[in-house]
């Protein structure tokens, strides 16, 4: 039954594929048996929690893990030879010529002090066998294809001197530059901005039909799969647990592991909140030995044969295989429990909509040194004149492209760092919520510690009152009591994220800024962390501010939206109306960019990413400052400059050609 | 002769060759060959004989009538040398221009004249029966030339024109210094042509150099491990013996020291036979007085304090320090606790005295030795006058800062015998005073004598003629290869 | 002579993250250090037990022993004054280590110290500082030490200031560089959020955060300044003779190679055991504060 | 570039005259001078108190003071205190020896450390711990070993017993020959002490590198080991090796001091310790002014490597 027939026509064929990490501390059984087929030219997706092995799967297919791992045993049949037994040598002449690889993080994989040249071309000359000047030519039009303007220059640049973009689009380049037949590309958008990821997203598509090669792709984000792929592999500790076409596992999902991972995510397209589905516990030690399902401690259905035996992958139907003991997985059930939850009220009560925070026309310039004394120094308008208001108990998301200017809001809001020019009125006080769990906390201070340092420093209570009050803020966000002593390096990503949001809420603050609260951790924590902010903002009347790039969490969460470019606010008002019904042509596209997940409707979406980079923010145009890319910008729009006005009744926009 | 070249190891950096404020033996070791005084000392009995003088006579040790010999060339083409040369030399120590830190050894001059070219006639202001030893071929008693001087300007010290039998052929101050034989010398070329001496600093390297052949005379070893080493691999070890002595010098203003039977104590508490012979048989012997037995005015008859620290306790017991005191020693920082000193401790411990070291460098050293800022501190007597070593550390006129009197010592009946004895012109007469004198001293014990140093300069066994003289130096025009 | 030059080049390869403290146990656990340990601790016990070990005084001599080889009498031999070496060698540990210990403290004190403010405040105080470590790093290490032991005279006390002195700006740097890093942290913005003071900062938040990257560093200062005093003693700067300093062991006996082999090369062999288990014992902080070798 | 040579020159200065005031006023104010250094045991204190008025040693400490900067604004460093040499001459004349050790140090040291270090790492990278500790090990105990023990180990080998090398002898940069085995062994000396660090950075930083995500694009590119290691690995490492190899440059210059001594080389740090024994004011403070400059020189020297070897550094 688990006998997989390969497909006439697979390319890659993987069977029984383990991987060890043999680290000091015990062996790490990252792959644990993964078996799967891939066809010519189809794009496969890997999905799967962080840490499930999908990398380590990935690697180990070209034998490409650093020490301390290890593929130990499987076949890696790359049209009828298996990788798994080729000496380095011959390899090597894979590598490159007939795998090509992406890999994530654009900023470090290409040699930072060889110009693109130097690790373009001598790749093709060995791989297909041509002159200098032919790889050259060769490299050139690839640059071209992948959208790298001036192409025949920039061959010449450092990665340094490009955007995060440019340089994923060289990897690309390279990758695809000796016609691979498989491309494995690991998480390659995941460090990228919504509307480059987009443009990223499409230049591989496109590609991948006209050259024809197969790609394996790992990301944590469905909706890109759904975007994206005809085939979907879902991971889980070690394992392939579900693998079928697109269609099938997002329209019937069989594994429950598949099943809450698509429940965890922000419906697009819900008329009112309901909470989301939070996937229990975390996943196993990959080091220590798993009797049964791996997946049996945090599945609602799982009974005792689950405890026992592990359960295989099996074709349930044609292309769509299951590994688990339900013929349906929590089924229809879930649908149901899930009804139980209560649907959201709207927060903010008619009759209190006091105005907690006022922003008026916020400045933040930041003025290098200069470097000669005569020199005028260069000016960076990080915030140029924005406006906002936050009503008690109401949620605002802010949006925008990485540089826009976010952060330094907040950082504003928070009285971190003084504004050139403007005014901050708060009542009450602001608390903040980070984005990185690992440097929010200082690793020497326990946790009771952490949270009590806000009253301590403010001299609020006596000893007792302020470890009755942390006691209390730890039961609002759903810690027990026992982690009092422990430091945060003992802590989960979800778990810290709470305690920050205990600090944050110690001396009752007013209003609560979380700036990418959720960006760093896995989809089932990113669901409780999202409830737990709602839960609290209902129950203890906070206001927030949430800055994210996601921003599909974003209208979740928020009552109003501003969507920021280069320092201003382009749009602002009700999250639905905003989302559903974007006025300013930016937030046309980035809403766009941003992939749903679900393939039908992704499928029906006009798919026309938004074009070029954020300008720098040194050198502001003159005009509006989105014209640049704007599609419909006008000579009107480049010379003139837009405010933000009314654009309907709930809302404002700062495009002279919204209506 | 044969072109020969001899190549001796130098141990430090030359700090120049101009008598008139040259310092340290090893610079003063190339200056005796360059240059030549009225007399010099024997290589081997340490005698004064004739050099520029070929006799000199005298009545009262007051008016002393040197007659020069004739044909004496200068070196570099500067002509004969004739007694204005010697008026020139000793009026330029005395001329405070030249800032001449042996000034005070010719501020006894009266007059000086030259009654005709090979004549020189020195009035003395009071009888001086050693004067004979200012005059010798060391610092103040070298001959300079006028013209040779004068055409240096500020560089005196690096271009010195004898009438020796070397002359300095050239010097690089880093690692370097060449001489080369006077062919006009008076006696005759010397016998070897080129004197090479290298800069060696390290006593294990300088060695080793040797082992090498890449040296053929050693000048000054120092270190004992070394000596053995080359002793035992055949190396000729010319050597000199009780060429100085070490003092410890007991500052007469502290309270304690002043009681002579303290001072008597201390030198009753340390065996020094038995430290030399342990630490350095063969780099020192025990001192037993401030003069060195092979002095002609050396007298026998002076007390000696032989080790008997029963005999201290009960003078320190007398003194009112039954259960000692504490002594502090100054001493150079150089080479840490010499093992003498952990000795010394050792054994002034034993009767009760506690020794205690105050290390500092060598400047400082010498700066607060000079100014006399110290308990007791250590002193090394090279001179071979020893008429120069009893004023200099003995007379009152001499204390510490302004001399070398560092124990401030003051004693009449003293001082007034050795005035008389360098003003005695009867040789008997003479002696005995100075007996006298060593009696008193070494009854009084203002310096109490340690130990006494032995030159070594180990040499390839063809190298001849190495005879190192009391100052610690070698004629080169002895020396065969 | 590297040594006296008292160049601390680890200090240079800093790239040490900050990160979490490390537990005892994850310290313990760690193969290096526990190697160090094992050369350190019985070395240590020894040294402090010497006095009750049937081993002569290392001041005592012995006329009648005199350079006598190892043999059962004396485990190390003897030297020039019949002292036995072993026991010399022990109280030389005790004073090296002192050394290395005191150098490390206070180099560590004053950098950190000065570091903080440097890096917390940054603006003139920073500028001044730098200029300050800039001069002294300008400086020749060796005569500063050649000035201190004037002044001063020899001893412990100077010998440690002048190691210490050319040690410190480098830990200025260092902490300077570390503050800078951990300055940026989130968690320091969250207590800034409440208005906490820049004392209750810099006291809670950056030292704390600072002291493993620095003992890594003090470590390896410690093991130099072992080696700088025994170069010190060869020009007569160090501790003074006849205080058995591992330096002036190894002085004492380097011109005896040909002939007693014994008394330079057996405290030589300590010194280099302390000298590396000090090293094994940064490299292990350093690999149990990694956050990459921790996996 | 303009700005940064500014920047470099201000510091330069701010740096020359910190280091003149500090050497100045501690010279004066440790115990004993020139005078008193230069007398032994048979000068009477009032014989060097003349000299001491002559040479202007008496003169207000200010005096002196304002008089040296406005000397050495002029760029006139004098002679030496107590034998009137200048000192410019000496300098020069010792430069090159000190030099010729501390760039044949550098050369020994690059060529053992760095194939050490780049092996040692590629060893750690594959988890191949036992060659590594080997490697790491031997360069440990040989950097650990005091230097004045081993030139006389070396001297005692090297020249005595084999007869290599000479053990004394004058040198001069006209006899390169004869130059080159005289500095032979203090290179030697010198290069056991540096071999570790250098061995041990280069270590550290390329098995850094070969963790970094561009070396294994580089490997999934089809490109062999020694590719990586060579091409890539080393190239990106070399940050931090140039800053110590810039370092411990300037290190050696100050560091020579034991080994010129035993090797009687009579180089820069015979100078120094030569000057500050005798209390030569002028010597040291000129010896001094020409290590900060040199240090600062050789920052702006890395400085401009940094630039060779990573694009990204800009001035
Ligand atoms: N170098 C390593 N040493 C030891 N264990 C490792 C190493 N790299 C990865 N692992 C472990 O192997 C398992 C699989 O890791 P892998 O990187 O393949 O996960 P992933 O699914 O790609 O996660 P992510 O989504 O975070 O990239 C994890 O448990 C991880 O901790
Ligand atoms: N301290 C600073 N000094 C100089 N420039 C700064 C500083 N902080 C931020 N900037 C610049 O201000 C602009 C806005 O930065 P900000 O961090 O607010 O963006 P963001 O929208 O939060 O981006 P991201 O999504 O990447 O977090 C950027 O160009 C950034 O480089
Ligand atoms: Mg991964
Ligand atoms: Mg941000």
């Amino acid at each position: 039954m688990n006998e997989l027939r390969p497909l006439r026509n697979s390319l890659l064929d993987v069977r029984n594929l383990h991987a060890h990490f043999l680290t000091d501390a015990g062996t790490v059984k990252a792959v644990n048996g993964v078996s799967f087929q891939i066809g010519q030219g189809e794009r496969v997706a890997i999905v799967g929690e962080s840490g499930s092995g999908k990398s380590a799967m990935a690697m180990s297919l070209l034998r490409l893990l650093a020490y301390p791992g290890k593929v130990v045993s499987g076949e890696i049949n790359l049209d009828g030879r298996d990788l798994n037994r080729l000496s380095e040598r011959q390899l090597n002449e894979i590598r490159g010529r007939e795998v090509g690889t992406i890999f994530q993080d654009p900023m470090s994989s290409l040699d930072p002090v060889m110009r693109i040249s130097k690790q373009m071309i001598p790749p093709i000359m060995r791989h297909l066998g041509l002159p200098q000047d032919k790889a050259r030519a060769e490299a050139i039009n690839w640059l071209d294809r992948v959208g790298i303007p001036d192409a025949a220059r920039r061959i010449e640049s450092y990665p340094f001197e490009m955007s995060g973009g440019m340089r994923q689009r060289v990897m690309i380049a390279m990758a695809l530059s000796c016609r691979p037949r498989l491309i494995i590309a690991d998480e390659p958008t995941t460090a990228l901005d919504v509307t480059i990821q987009a443009q990223i997203v499409e230049l591989l598509k496109e590609l991948t039909a006209e050259t024809g090669a197969a790609m394996v792709f790992i990301t944590h984000d469905l909706g890109l799969v759904a975007r994206f792929a005809h085939k979907v592999g879902v991971m889980y500790a070690g394992k392939l647990v579900e693998f079928g076409a697109v269609r099938d596992i997002f329209a019937r999902p069989l594994h429950p592991y598949t099943q809450s991972l698509l429940d965890t995510i922000p419906p697009a397209h819900q008329q009112e909140r309901r909470r989301l589905v939070q996937i229990p516990g975390v996943p196993p030690d990959m080091k220590q030995a798993v009797l049964g399902c791996a997946f049996k401690e945090r599945c609602a259905g799982a009974h005792r044969h689950c405890f026992e035996t592990a359960p295989e992958l099996d074709m349930r139907q044609p292309g769509h295989s299951a590994a688990c003991w339900l013929p349906d997985g929590l089924g229809q059930d879930r649908f149901v429990e899930q009804a139980l939850i209560p649907a959201m009220e709207p927060s903010g009560e008619p009759g209190d909509s006091r105005v907690v925070v006022e922003i008026n026309n916020l400045h933040k310039h930041f003025v290098s040194r200069s470097s000669l004394p005569w020199r005028k120094p260069p000016v960076l308008r990080a915030v140029n004149g924005i406006s906002l208001r936050i009503s008690k108990g109401e949620a605002l998301g802010i949006v925008g492209e990485s540089g826009c200017g976010k952060s330094t809001v907040a950082r504003l809001l928070l009285g971190l760092d003084p504004a050139t020019s403007g005014e901050i009125f708060i009542d009450g006080m602001a608390q903040m919520v980070f984005q990185d769990p690992s440097s929010s906390f200082n690793p020497k201070m326990t946790l009771s510690n952490i949270i009590q340092e806000p009253l301590v420093v403010t001299g609020w209570g006596t000893r007792t009152e302020r470890q009755g009050r942390v006691r209390e803020l730890l039961s609002q966000v759903g810690l027990d009591e026992s982690y009092l002593h422990r430091y945060p390096s003992q802590l989960s990503g979800g778990q810290r994220q709470r305690v920050a949001i205990a600090r944050a809420l110690a001396l009752k603050p007013s209003v609560v800024v979380a700036d990418e609260p959720t960006s760093a951790l896995d989809v089932s924590v990113r669901a409780q962390i999202i409830n737990l902010l709602m839960d609290l903002k209902q129950k203890l009347r906070v206001s927030f501010v949430f800055i994210s790039h996601d921003l599909l969490t974003v209208s979740y969460i928020s009552d109003k939206i501003a969507v920021m470019y280069l320092g201003e606010v382009v749009e602002y008002g009700p999250a639905d109306e905003v989302f559903h019904n974007p006025a300013h042509p930016y937030t046309q596209a980035l809403i766009t960019a941003v992939p749903i997940p679900d393939p039908e409707a992704e499928a029906a979406r006009a798919q026309k990413p938004l074009s070029g980079e954020l300008p720098s923010p040194l050198n502001l145009p003159t005009g509006c400052s989105f014209a640049s890319r704007c599609p419909e910008a006008t000579d009107y729009c480049r010379t003139h400059k837009m405010v933000l006005k009314p654009f309907s009744k709930t809302r404002e926009t700062a495009c002279h050609y919204a209506s | 002769a044969e072109d020969k070249t001899l190549v001796v190891r130098f141990y430090d950096d030359p700090a120049g060759f101009d008598p008139a404020n040259i310092f340290r033996i090893e610079n003063e070791n190339i200056a005796f060959n360059i240059f030549s005084g009225l007399t010099t000392y024997d290589g081997k009995t340490g005698k004064i004989v004739p050099d520029l003088a070929e006799s000199w006579e005298t009545k009262d040790n007051l008016t002393w009538t040197f007659r020069l010999r004739k044909g004496v060339q200068w070196q570099k083409g500067y002509g004969e040398f004739t007694a204005a040369d010697v008026l020139y030399s000793y009026k330029r120590i005395l001329d405070p221009a030249t800032a001449s830190p042996y000034v005070s050894e010719l501020t006894g001059i009266e007059t000086m004249d030259a009654p005709d070219p090979y004549t020189v006639v020195i009035r003395l202001k009071a009888p001086n029966g050693g004067f004979l030893h200012t005059v010798a071929n060391y610092h103040q008693g070298q001959i300079v030339k006028k013209e040779a001087i004068e055409a240096a300007g500020d560089q005196v010290r690096w271009k010195p024109v004898g009438t020796g039998p070397y002359y300095l052929d050239s010097i690089d101050v880093s690692s370097r210094i060449v001489l080369k034989r006077h062919d006009g010398y008076y006696k005759g070329p010397a016998p070897i042509a080129t004197l090479d001496f290298h800069i060696i600093k390290d006593d294990a390297t300088a060695a080793i150099a040797l082992r090498n052949g890449e040296i053929d005379l050693l000048m000054r070893q120092s270190k004992e491990e070394q000596l053995q080493i080359l002793k035992d691999a055949g190396f000729k070890m010319n050597h000199v013996d009780n060429y100085a002595s070490s003092l410890k010098v007991m500052n007469f203003s502290d309270p304690i020291l002043k009681d002579v039977r303290v001072r008597q104590a201390i030198a009753h508490a340390i065996d020094y036979p038995a430290i030399t012979a342990a630490i350095a048989p063969s780099l020192q012997g025990a001192a037993t007085s401030m003069l060195m037995p092979w002095m002609d005015v050396f007298s026998k008859d002076a007390p000696t304090y032989p080790y008997d620290p029963e005999k201290a306790k009960k003078l320190l017991a007398e003194a009112g320090y039954p259960d000692g005191f504490t002594l502090k020693t100054l001493g150079t920082s150089a080479q840490g606790v010499t093992e003498q000193q952990q000795f010394e401790i050792d054994y002034l411990s034993q009767v009760g005295i506690k020794m205690e070291l105050e290390l500092v460098d060598t400047p400082t050293f010498n700066q607060r030795r000079n100014k006399g800022e110290f308990m007791t501190a250590s002193r090394l007597l090279p001179a071979i006058n020893p008429d120069m070593i009893l004023f200099s550390y003995l007379h009152p006129v001499n204390i510490a800062p302004k001399g070398l009197n560092g124990a401030r010592y003051n004693n009449l009946e003293l001082t007034t015998t050795i005035e008389a004895a360098r003003a005695e012109a009867d040789p008997e007469r003479r002696m005995e005073l100075y007996a006298k004198a060593q009696k008193i001293v070494m009854a009084d014990l203002p310096y109490i004598p340690a130990t006494s140093s032995n030159v070594f300069w180990p040499s390839k066994t063809n190298v001849e003629g190495v005879n190192i003289n009391y100052l610690a130096q070698v004629n080169f025009w002895d020396v065969t290869k | 002579m590297a040594h006296i030059s008292i160049s601390l080049p680890a200090f240079r390869s800093f790239q040490l993250q900050v990160s979490d403290m490390p537990g005892l146990m994850r310290l313990l656990s760690n193969r290096r250090i526990q190697a160090a340990l094992l050369i350190l601790v019985p070395i240590l016990l020894l040294t402090v037990f010497r006095p009750f070990l049937p081993i002569p005084g290392p001041l005592e001599t012995n006329l009648r022993a005199m350079t006598k080889p190892p043999s059962l009498d004396h485990l190390f031999g003897t030297d020039r004054m019949g002292r036995d070496l072993l026991s010399r060698t022990l109280a030389g540990v005790q004073i090296s280590m002192f050394v290395g210990f005191a150098v490390a403290l206070l180099s560590l004190c004053v950098g950190l110290v000065m570091g903080t403010l440097a890096g917390f405040f940054g603006g003139v105080i920073d500028r001044l500082m730098m200029t300050i470590t800039d001069i002294f790093l300008a400086f020749p290490s060796l005569l500063l030490a050649i000035g201190l032991v004037s002044v001063m005279g020899t001893g412990m006390l100077p010998v440690v200031l002048a190691i210490s002195l050319s040690d410190v700006p480098r830990f200025i740097r260092l902490q300077r560089s570390l503050v800078l890093s951990l300055r940026s942290r989130a968690y320091i913005d969250a207590a800034r959020t409440v208005r906490a003071s820049q004392m209750w900062l810099m006291t809670r938040h950056i030292i704390p955060n600072t002291i493993a990257p620095l003992l890594v560093a003090a470590s390896i200062a410690a093991a130099n300044a072992i080696l700088v005093e025994a170069g010190l003693s060869f020009l007569g700067l160090g501790i003074m003779p006849p205080a058995p300093s591992l330096g002036n062991l190894i002085r004492d006996g380097q011109t005896y190679l040909e002939q007693a082999w014994w008394i330079s090369t057996l405290p030589g062999t300590v010194i280099l055991l302390i000298a590396i288990s000090l090293h094994f014992l940064s490299d292990g902080i350093r690999q149990v504060l990694d956050p990459r070798s921790r996996k | 570039m303009l700005t940064y040579s500014f920047k470099r020159l201000v510091q330069l200065l701010v740096t020359v005259l910190g280091v003149v005031t500090l050497v100045f006023f501690t010279m004066r104010l440790i115990p004993g001078d020139p005078i008193s250094a230069m007398a032994g045991d048979s000068l009477s204190g009032a014989a060097l108190d003349q000299m001491r008025n002559q040479m202007g040693l008496n003169d207000p400490l200010l005096v002196q003071y304002l008089g040296y900067l406005a000397r050495l604004a002029v760029l006139d460093f004098g002679s030496t205190v107590t034998t009137k040499l200048p000192i410019i001459e000496l300098i020069v004349g010792a430069l090159p020896i000190t030099v010729s050790i501390a760039i044949g140090t550098i050369i020994l040291t690059v060529l053992i450390s760095i194939p050490l270090g780049t092996v040692a790492a590629y060893m750690a990278h594959k988890g191949n711990r036992v060659l590594d500790n080997i490697i790491t090990g031997i360069a440990m105990v040989l950097d650990l070993m005091p230097p004045f023990w081993t030139s006389l180990v070396c001297l005692l080998i090297f020249s005595l017993t084999l007869g290599w090398f000479p053990a004394s002898g004058t040198v001069s940069i006209d006899d390169p020959v004869a130059l080159l085995r005289r500095v032979a062994l203090p290179v030697l000396v010198l290069s056991m002490a540096q071999v570790a660090t250098l061995a041990r950075i280069t270590r550290t930083s390329v098995l850094e590198v070969l963790n970094e995500d561009y070396v294994r694009t580089a490997r999934s590119m089809g490109w062999s080991e020694l590719h990586v290691l060579f091409r890539h690995a080393l190239k990106n490492a070399a940050l931090p090796i140039v800053t110590v190899i810039g370092l411990s440059f300037g290190n050696l210059l100050n560091g020579t001091v034991i080994v010129e001594f035993i090797f009687t080389l009579p180089g820069i740090g015979n100078l120094l310790v030569g000057g500050m024994n005798s209390r030569d004011y002028q010597m040291v403070q000129t010896l001094i002014v020409f290590y900060a400059m040199i240090f600062v020189v050789i920052n702006f020297a890395t400085d401009l490597i940094y630039r060779v070897f990573d694009p990204r550094v800009q001035f």
